[in-house]
């Protein structure tokens, strides 16, 4: 017998959308209760710095502004490694 | 010094002859014969030199040939099939050089596909080094998970964490996944020129979730024959994103929309940050165990990063093992560029499939901003929609691009980072559930 | 530019069209057709995809289910079992991070942990990512030796070659090692609850010897159901030795041992440094060769880094090579956390014994100390017995700590590096007896 | 705090507990019986002990033994031949750390060659560390391939690209390879001590192409035995460069050409370095397929380093992945130096007609210089044509040396490079020549 | 039938020495014509500099007239390294 | 028959302890023998330094007090790279 292909697709379609908007509802869901939580019962200590840009994110932005920034990060970075030599 | 050398080789040397003499009386010795050669004048010798070169063999295909994997290869792709293959492989090469498009992995898979369209040097086979690395690398789907691993110590899910809903963006631009499967099964039922199985368009269709090493580990179990033009398909598309993504984007919003002004995110802690990828692992443990290995790698990476007690580990991650392993991952999945993989009527609809993909989730991500809209006091400009397509981080600075033309004091960069993560997880789970039903 | 992409781009289809007809007539056709696809119900395919989930397998365990590997799983295992399993991953979490246990072993170990005890997903099965790395670095004992040789090309024996005689110190504390064997043979065969062949007790009793890859590469070859036990209690007791070892210490000392100063370590030639590993390995090939996979690792590392002559292939080890290794030997080792392996008695018995080797390899170093000190004019401080566990460095590190509370100005850093290293060289030596009288 | 994880180990420890009841109700156990072990008194354990040492073995070998891999050895190799190949080994650690010859794969292969002659340890067969290294790396050309990648990707072609006629000095000089294949083929004819095959000779003569991943691709195809002796060969006259060439390069000189100064090298544009390795890769495809594997791995890392758009990449395979390959291929390498492989008279032959090799190349270099300065107005200085047998960038420090001796204002070192680099592409078609003859 | 050893090694030699040149003259003629091409229809656009010695040939001259290059090379590769990472 | 596990340990334990102590025993010897030779025939040529404190016992020492250093060694472990690649 022949698979109607388009019939299963649009089934795949739904089961799959359904799917992927349960999940990640549910996940946006347990954000929030997982944010609400963890300011409660533990509060950042220090005052916190805004977000601080992630190396991917400052990628994003064109780095050319600040490459004494850069020059600090490669020294840093060095300097981690060694000590974690041991 | 120079004496003490000699008389150390001296030594040595009656050492050995020792020993050979040694062996040759009381080692069950192995007679070695000349292995077969068959003597040849000098004339032969020539035209058997000239039988075992490119260029004879490109002239001269033969029928009932096969390739070094053992499969038959028709008499046109062992000729101009492998010199077009070639020509292709220049293409790619011409696109990520001057083009930059995604040269990170379309300059090592190009290469890979130069060099498995060449005739009986057999460097795809199982005895070849591309060979030995797609059977170490890609039939066991290590290597796109190491990449994903990579991607997860590389990626800052703070945006997203920041501003949880907008995943619900990256949840709809996976339409471009699952409407580009109908497109494929649609193409294969009404049409002979394209005969595409389920399992076929359902790799497929993945493109749609510009992200090629979930596009890799699909097709590695669903249709390893495709891997090939799925796999430039799904990084050629991501790199054109800045021209696909665009007009789509205007078409569907208004200008009062574009300027919309989001509220500066909240900050994040460290201690959310180190639950997410351990909560999105979770979810996906509970509702789809079939996404775990890739989502699994993603939060691996991530969780090291966030750790902050390995940075060393991930630090490699970032660098050393993810070069490496793109490297390896590139020529692997070059060797389906060979023209007995490639040249099919097959690859022309993956590659019009991945485009109309591309747009479809650009469009259901902006349509998705707006319903959000018609719901919800805090407006989103609909511009980080289409950034839920994934493509980190270009489709995100598209959306800052387009947003910084109707104002330039408006920065979404920030805001479309969200879905844009977010895409990543559902075209994961979107892999999961059509692994699952296969399965 | 846009219209010469075009054109190419044209010439592409065109030749593909034309492949793909050649195809149709010149080749021997595989006909492509359907792979088993059952059709099903929109009602049937989301309670057939409910099966697939994590959540439909942790209610609904299996009578005769088996693992990824084809052993076969109780009930328990599939349901509380990986439940509890992904709990105790969770507190290796907590305590690598928030408590700092070994974090650079104990995170990969314990996610995977996490991704084994995953149902369905089969991760850990000869086809997943996780299995794949086990087999191609555990099974073959390569991941162990290469972090060894990492371990090597990081470790200065300078302290050692200084005074040598520390190294007595090493040798004692591995009463640690034969003294937990006799425990785990004791608990065999006085308590029906743990039943350790030989072998096993073999294997568990290099716990004692306070070094990961060894008790990973004697359990890979004697006991590897028992690995994830293993090295989750090695590697967490030797996060633990600031905790278990001081006590031990100030019960067997007195305060005026406690005070001994030592004198100031002599100057160490380079060549002494440079003949250091080769006089070794020597030994060991004289010895015991059972060792020399152990020890050759360990002083190839060490050998290359004091030749000064490869600085780029020591500098390599000690970080892109033993970090790619790390994560892989983590997440291999992580897959013998799967519940079915590890939620059996014999874990307890194994951290219990663990602890108690320890205990005794502590004691039996500061023992031996205290025993020389009555033969010898140059009195050595005891608490660098306790360094002779190895756990390099925090074991000396513990012995400096220890001194400076008696007497700030009392530094036995280096002098405890001493019997620290010389702790690793006698666990070596202690796997290779115990291998070699299995052999 | 501690109550906590008091309480958590608690509720782990019950449920271990629980879980091994559940077990032992629940599934099908396995009765794990006391594996094989044989119970000795003391006495016996300490002699059986013994009969586990080196020491016994090399004082006791057997008749009809084998090594790791199954392979009979005869008396001599088990005992003095370990012992003179252990004094071998010595000798390269000293040649490469004192007087500097390639330690970089010297100094892997000798460790490896000391390994591999351990008694009853077994570190090369299939299950040894070093035996799944070579099954991973050599078996399957792979390292010496990866290692061919990080040199393209090291290498400059821009000197060659600004004088390409200097080419033909690389060509000539492989007259090395060709001339030491006769001389093979000529001891095996003519002496009864050698008998080399037609394929053992070629693998052999690759010696004179002066470039050690060749050598070893080569020598795993056609005469993996002679693997061992040939690498060691081939690496250690290639440190011997300025030992060896000097005096043929001034024999065949006079003072006048030793002078001649040479036109500054002209400009090479971006565009020339892309497209030379896309150019010297077709003409492989189309001449010399069989060349490809080598010449192909070359031209990708140099392709990779030049386009300039994957840094990352470039950088990663000049670092990382090449250092960790070299580690991986120098062990695996020096398991060709067990005694019974190595200590037969082959090697003494293979070790003569490296030096002929090296010395033919070299002279074959510079008469070639000559004859074009004799056809050509812009003269050659000869003292580059040395530069043609590889060995980058020794060979080219050699001729740079030579020729500041008799003017010391004339700097060749830049003109060199070009027949330096000429003669690794010369070398990696010679090879191909070869593989294809036994094709 | 015993083989001639030698005759073959020099059948080998001939065929050989003969293709490497080949090979290589080939080289050199597609290399010219590649370098006319080139500097024809693809002419530098910038005042183009010296060829600029690469890392491999900086090695071949040993590198101790120019710390001062080296540390500026070492802050930017590292400077690159973290531009890529996104 | 039962094997009486404990026995054997203890047998274990004997030659264990014995083989150890015996290894690291002449290990000592050797290692004082051979400080004699060296120091005899090769001894050190220039004034040595102190016993330099590698890198894996610099990490022992928490290394907080030399910033300045670990810079300096960072851009000197580049330089070193650089200067390798040839
Ligand atoms: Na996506
Ligand atoms: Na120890
Ligand atoms: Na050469």
């Amino acid at each position: 017998m022949e698979i109607n292909l388009v019939a299963e697709g649009m089934k795949f379609m739904f089961l799959g959308m359904v799917t992927v908007f349960l999940f990640l509802i549910l996940m946006v869901y347990v954000l929030h209760l997982q944010a609400k939580i963890i300011n409660k019962f533990f509060p950042p200590k220090e005052a916190s710095p805004l977000i601080k840009p992630s190396k991917s994110v400052q990628s994003v932005q064109d780095g050319n502004s600040a490459k004494v920034a850069a020059i600090v990060a490669a020294i840093m970075t060095h300097k981690n490694k060694i000590a974690k030599k041991g | 010094m120079k004496k003490i050398i000699f008389l150390i080789l001296s030594i040595c040397a009656f050492s050995m002859l020792q020993a050979s003499t040694a062996i040759d009386t009381n080692q069950p010795s192995v007679e070695k014969t000349q292995q077969s050669h068959e003597v040849r004048s000098i004339g032969e010798m020539f035209s058997n030199f000239y039988k075992t070169t490119g260029i004879y063999a490109f002239l001269n295909p033969k029928e009932g040939a096969t390739n070094a994997l053992g499969e038959p290869m028709s008499k046109f792709a062992q000729s101009w099939g492998r010199l077009i293959m070639i020509a292709i492989c220049f293409l790619l090469f011409y696109l990520a050089i001057a083009k930059k498009f995604e040269p990170l992995l379309l300059l090592p898979i190009a290469f890979g596909g130069l060099l498995s369209n060449i005739p009986l040097a057999n460097i795809i086979g199982h005895e070849g080094f591309i060979g030995v690395l797609y059977d170490a690398g890609i039939s066991s789907e290590l290597f796109p998970l190491l990449i994903f691993m990579g991607v997860g110590a590389m990626t800052d899910f703070g945006p997203l964490l920041a501003n949880p809903r907008t995943a619900l963006l990256g949840a709809a631009a996976q339409f471009g996944i699952f409407g580009s499967l109908i497109g494929a099964v649609a193409l294969s039922q009404y049409t002979d020129l394209f005969n595409f199985t389920l399992q076929e368009a359902s790799a497929i269709s993945i493109i749609g979730g510009a992200d090629g090493p979930t596009s890799i580990f699909v097709a590695s179990r669903l249709a390893p024959d495709l891997m090939g033009a799925i796999a430039v398909a799904a990084y050629s598309y991501m790199a054109l994103v800045p021209v696909i993504q665009p007009p789509i984007m205007k078409a569907l919003t208004t200008k009062e929309e574009r300027k919309i002004k989001m509220r500066q995110l909240r900050e994040v802690s460290k201690l959310e940050k180190l639950m997410f990828p351990l909560t999105v692992l979770m979810l996906s443990i509970f509702i789809l165990p079939e996404s775990t290995p890739l989502i699994g790698a993603l939060t691996f990476g991530n969780f090291l990063k966030v750790s902050g007690v390995v940075d060393r580990l991930s630090d490699t991650m970032q660098n050393a093992l993810i070069n490496i392993v793109t490297i390896f991952l590139g020529l692997a999945v070059g060797s389906k560029l060979a023209a007995e993989k490639f040249l099919v009527a097959d690859t022309l609809g993956i590659i019009a499939i991945g485009l109309v993909a591309f747009g479809l989730g650009t469009a259901a991500g902006v349509i998705m901003a707006k319903i959000m809209n018609k719901f919800s006091k805090e407006k989103i400009n609909p511009l980080i929609g289409s950034a839920g397509v994934s493509a980190v981080p270009m489709a995100a600075r598209v959306s800052n691009k387009e947003g910084m033309k109707e104002d330039p004091t408006n920065m979404l960069l920030m805001h479309a980072m969200g879905p844009n993560v977010a895409g990543v997880i559902g075209s994961a789970v979107a892999a999961g559930i059509l692994l699952s039903i296969f399965k």
